[in-house]
């Protein structure tokens, strides 16, 4: 499957949070295709500005257009998967996917073996291990047909196999022609990504 | 000492007055009586099965 | 031989086979008593002059309330049990009394509602029997409340054995509390009906029910503890063999 | 599956997962009333003159243990979130929300009460309008308390803080209630207050829902 | 600083951290207390009449929402967890934390009800035995309701349950309660109904830690 | 600081969970100086293991003691910091760590600048970033006597600097002769240790 081609348009963005200014006049333009990590220490303000572009967080100055149009007109293009597990303790994790993504049974079958959760379907989220859980929110990057994808700390609590699928479920994401931004604090090897440094605060 | 108190089989069902009251309780009694042992017949049942299903599995799992 | 005897109850493998039997046996036995008791009461009992017919609905009620009260302290025996000798047998034995129990107040509560109706012309008043019955049936609700809201069997277990345990302790108090607060100011109005002299074709089905509901309980509680003891132990190697032979 | 048809089965799901959500609300429900001759003399007759007020409030106090989480779980596993990516307008599934929670959480209390009534010796007729009250009257206070709900999203522990916060919103609808049971005590018509109730119960099903997306949005926007 | 002295000030940060933790309860209960005139009619012999015993039952409910989030946050944060590697009993930190919920949680909901008094025109003696009787009460309610909370840690949405579970061990507390109210309405003589109420929280403030401390160390073995 | 000499014995440990034998009659002794990763891949059942060493699992079978002595009698000498948060969202950093630790304000805000939360004090744990947040649990390290510590997935959510401040802090404690135990799913750069290696599951 390959993507319309797509672009967002971030200019002179700016925010501020607790009266310390996390990121100043930033702009920047990203294309199909591209995969843009965005780094910096704690407290750097990743999350904010992950959370502003996927509509999140409100835009406190500056602008962000999407294919011309502006942010809010265009969330259904965006998968964002953030710190919070995404997922309902109480329920199973198939039943979790298919409200998540909607997809058919069988489909989120073959998803959970290639996230490494065969056997688990009908497991209630909250009977997991930590990166099992992680996993089962992540597996909604097999489902869902958003073109740009923001995924904040998507390898925390995932083992080194698990990386690697991700990182080539990323790549392949990137070749159909969509957009992952991401942050995380140990760069992934296997992974083609330019780097958006946030100043450093601590 | 034993002989049935009524004189025919309708006024048995009615025991005037109180019929509305006397049969529901004792069919209470017994949906309630049937109904456990339902219940457990079933849940016994849905144990086996679910057993049934991991060895299954594990079957398919092992090779 | 005590000590052995007692012993076996460790083993849900032992518990599980001989059940079966028993179960078999107490179902049937229940069933004639009941029967027999229950015709009797209805149709060969001799009408209660005051009440009328309204009164064969004690061949129900009474042998259930009976039942209600008594399977809370089988549950606090095995409670005990339980945190003694750490069985986990009576942790299933408990929660199959649990569901028990709940039916049988409940069912002891309706009967005694409508039956009410009749004799006193209202189905509930704040009478200290029926109430510290109400009471019981929200303490047996806790146990099994409790139980549905914790994942893991064993704690839940343990919760549920410590709940009953303060429960039992309270039981007493709850009772005497009640029944001080009904005739503190009030006599009441309304009596439940004293003890009659019943002639003995009225007391004896009553007897043969109350056996047989004690039967038939076992028989319930028997079923359903084999039941769980399956669930839990299907990983055991003898529940694997029982199984993939069926 | 549409999106429609997934928000019901998910509902579904989460009531089998946890039927607690349900039963809990109507044990307290009848727990309270329970209470309310303990804490009395156990006479019949005072008893059944307050009887169907105590379970009117009582009821009330149900349904506001009931909304406490009626979006504060989901908030906090960012489940809500997801909502705005969804191809559907917020308050479209805010209303899809309520009117579930409203079928699903409220109505099994409704059906409880003839029990309450029972115990505390409601008339019949007097238990008959107390029914009718409170189907006509629980969806605007399903409302508010919703968006009651929505308003404390951000802050952590809010617990049934919202529900707090909308009460003055309730006092209307529990004085015309009231009324109304004034009137079938008496035996006089009931008819106009009962409109009167409807109405507000239509008024607030067609605004609320707009407000309370707007409360959620702005509940999202300040969490991490 | 001695550990001891750790708690109570971490309970004291909590509640300014949280005022509403204090308030909602108390605001809780003097809705509920203006609730009941509203859905009766304003009949003030009525409501003088039933005046303490809805005073009595509100409390008890604000009590129980309070007891709600005794454990439950502590528990989630995994800070409860931490009171195993402290170097003093668990039954200890129980015990005090109790202590500290009674002080700063209870005491200001029995310091409020004069008021909820005046509203429900309760008379000034009877309002001074209502206030007597909570006093005493109250320690024995908060250990059960503490049980409650500590008895359902494990559940992952318990809210609620802890507190119905343990309302049936409520009964004999309001109903001696109930008994002081009426006496002291007719005038007669109440001490010995309080004396009997005192020995129960006795007895309660006495076991009951105990009871808690082995629900609590059994819930946070069966977490991650 | 040199702590006494300390060791753990674990014998025969097994622990089944969910129906899946997780680790099956593992046997070790750790002794003053040593770290040890606890690795394996996710569900593996690291976290069971390190809980039930820190007295919060119960032991299903086997037997664990320490000096001689068993578990339930040294559980001050641990310091056990999970996947959970730790610390109180609603509390200030400083309160926070001096209800746990029992320090005095003077010696946290210095251990507060160590691990990068200089200014942070007075700010809730929630108004603070993911990081920074497992920062404010993991300064406990820098005010507790106990030899025991046991750290599960301690660099979750840190920036590359204080990764490097953690590995320092473990290294130093071993020194001092104290024991660590700890998993991770990035083997750490710059520390030494030994890994025990728990079974592949998923
Ligand atoms: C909801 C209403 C009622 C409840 C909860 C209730 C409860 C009970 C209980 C718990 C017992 C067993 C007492 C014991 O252990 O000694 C009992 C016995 C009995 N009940 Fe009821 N009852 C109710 C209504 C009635 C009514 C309306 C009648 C008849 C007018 C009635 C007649 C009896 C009789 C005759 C006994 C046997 C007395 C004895 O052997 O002590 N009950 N009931
Ligand atoms: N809820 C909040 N209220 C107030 N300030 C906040 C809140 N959340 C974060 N901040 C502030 O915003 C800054 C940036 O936070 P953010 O979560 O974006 O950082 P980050 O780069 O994602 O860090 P990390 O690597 O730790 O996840 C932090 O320094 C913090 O002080
Ligand atoms: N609360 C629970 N109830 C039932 N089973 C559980 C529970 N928590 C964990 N498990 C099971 O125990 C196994 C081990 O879990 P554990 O958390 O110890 O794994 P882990 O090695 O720490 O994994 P991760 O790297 O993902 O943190 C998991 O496979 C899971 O299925
Ligand atoms: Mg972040
Ligand atoms: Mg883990």
């Amino acid at each position: 499957m390959i993507f319309e081609p797509i672009d967002i348009e971030i200019s002179d963005l700016s925010c501020e949070r607790d009266d310390r200014s996390l990121f100043k006049n930033l702009s920047m333009t990203l294309n199909s295709g591209q995969i843009l990590r965005v780094a910096g220490p704690n407290g750097a303000g990743k999350t904010t500005l992950l959370r502003t572009i996927a509509g999140l967080f409100d835009i406190q100055t500056g602008t962000i257009r999407m294919n011309q149009s502006p942010l809010t007109e265009c969330l259904q293009q965006i998968l964002y998967i953030g710190h919070k597990p995404q997922v309902t303790k109480d329920l199973t994790v198939l039943d979790n996917l298919k409200f998540l993504t909607g997809s058919d049974e069988d489909h989120l079958k073959r998803v959970l073996s290639d996230v490494g959760l065969k056997g688990y379907h009908d497991s209630l989220v909250k009977e997991l291990s930590q990166g099992q859980g992680r996993r089962c929110a992540l597996a909604r990057l097999w489902c869902v047909e958003a073109p740009i994808w923001i995924l904040d700390e998507p390898y925390t609590a995932l083992d080194v196999e698990m990386v690697k699928t991700l990182d080539a479920r990323i790549t392949s994401h990137a070749t159909a022609g969509g957009i992952c931004l991401f942050t995380t604090h140990q760069p992934p090897q296997s992974l083609n990504y330019t780097t958006l440094e946030l100043g450093h605060v601590t | 000492m034993l002989e049935f108190q009524f004189a025919s089989l309708t006024e048995f069902f009615e025991m005037a007055p109180h019929g509305v009251y006397v049969w529901p309780i004792y069919g209470l009694g017994l949906l309630v009586l049937s109904g456990l042992t339902f219940a457990n017949a079933r849940q016994h049942r849905r144990a086996v099965r679910m057993i049934q299903r991991n060895l299954e599995r594990e079957e398919t799992h092992e090779p | 031989m005590g000590w052995r005897w007692f012993h076996q109850w460790g083993s849900p493998r032992w518990f599980y086979e001989r059940a079966g039997r028993w179960q078999l046996v107490c179902g049937w036995l229940a069933l004639t008593l009941l029967i027999t008791g229950s015709f009797w009461g209805l149709a060969l009992a001799p009408v209660d002059y005051q009440q009328g017919n309204s009164y064969r609905i004690i061949y129900l009620h009474v042998p259930v309330a009976f039942l209600a009260q008594a399977l809370y302290t089988a549950m606090a025996v095995c409670a005990v049990v339980l945190f003694v000798w750490k069985m986990k047998l009576a942790d299933v034995a408990m929660q199959s009394i649990a569901v028990m129990g709940f039916a049988f107040t409940a069912l002891s509560l309706v009967s005694g509602a409508v039956w009410g109706k009749p004799t006193w012309g209202t189905y509930w008043v704040w009478d200290a029997r029926l109430t510290s019955m109400l009471i019981l049936a929200f303490l047996y609700l806790g146990v099994i409340g409790l139980r549905a809201a914790i994942q893991d069997p064993d704690q839940a277990g343990k919760a549920c054995g410590i709940l009953v345990l303060v429960g039992v302790v309270n039981l007493p108090i709850i009772k005497y509390s009640v029944e001080w607060w009904n005739t503190l100011h009030q006599p009441a109005s309304l009596k439940l009906t004293e003890k009659p002299a019943m002639p003995a074709s009225m007391w004896i089905p009553l007897l043969i029910n109350i056996l047989g509901y004690y039967i038939a309980a076992g028989y319930l509680i028997l079923g359903s503890m084999r039941a769980i003891v399956l669930e839990r132990e299907r990983r055991s190697a003898w529940v694997r063999e029982l199984v993939s032979h069926a | 599956m549409s999106l429609e048809r997934r928000m019901f089965t998910r509902e579904l799901k989460l009531i089998a997962a946890r039927p607690g959500d349900i039963l809990k609300p109507i044990w307290f429900l009848m727990l309270v009333i329970s209470m309310v001759p303990l804490a009395l003399a156990p006479d019949s007759d005072l008893l059944s003159e307050i009887g169907s007020a105590m379970i009117w409030v009582a009821t009330l106090l149900a349904l506001l243990l009931n909304a406490e989480h009626l979006f504060q779980s989901d908030f906090s596993d960012g489940v809500l979130e997801q909502w705005l990516f969804l191809d559907r307008p917020l308050v479209w599934l805010v209303g899809l929300k309520l009117i579930t929670h409203w079928l699903f959480h409220v109505l099994p209390l409704i059906l409880i009460t003839p029990i309450a009534g029972i115990i505390l010796s409601v008339p019949t007729d007097v238990l008959l309008a107390l029914l009718v009250t409170l189907v006509i009257a629980t969806p605007a206070l399903t409302c508010f308390s919703g968006l009651g709900a929505a308003l404390t999203l951000g802050s952590s522990r809010s617990g049934i803080l919202g529900v707090l916060v909308m009460m003055p919103l309730f006092v209307p609808v529990v004085i015309l209630a009231a009324g109304v049971l004034i009137r079938a005590m008496d035996g006089s018509d009931t008819l106009p207050l009962l409109a009167l109730l409807g109405a507000f119960s239509v008024v607030a099903a067609t605004f609320v829902p707009i407000v309370v997306s707007a409360a959620i949005r702005l509940n999202i926007g300040g969490s991490n």
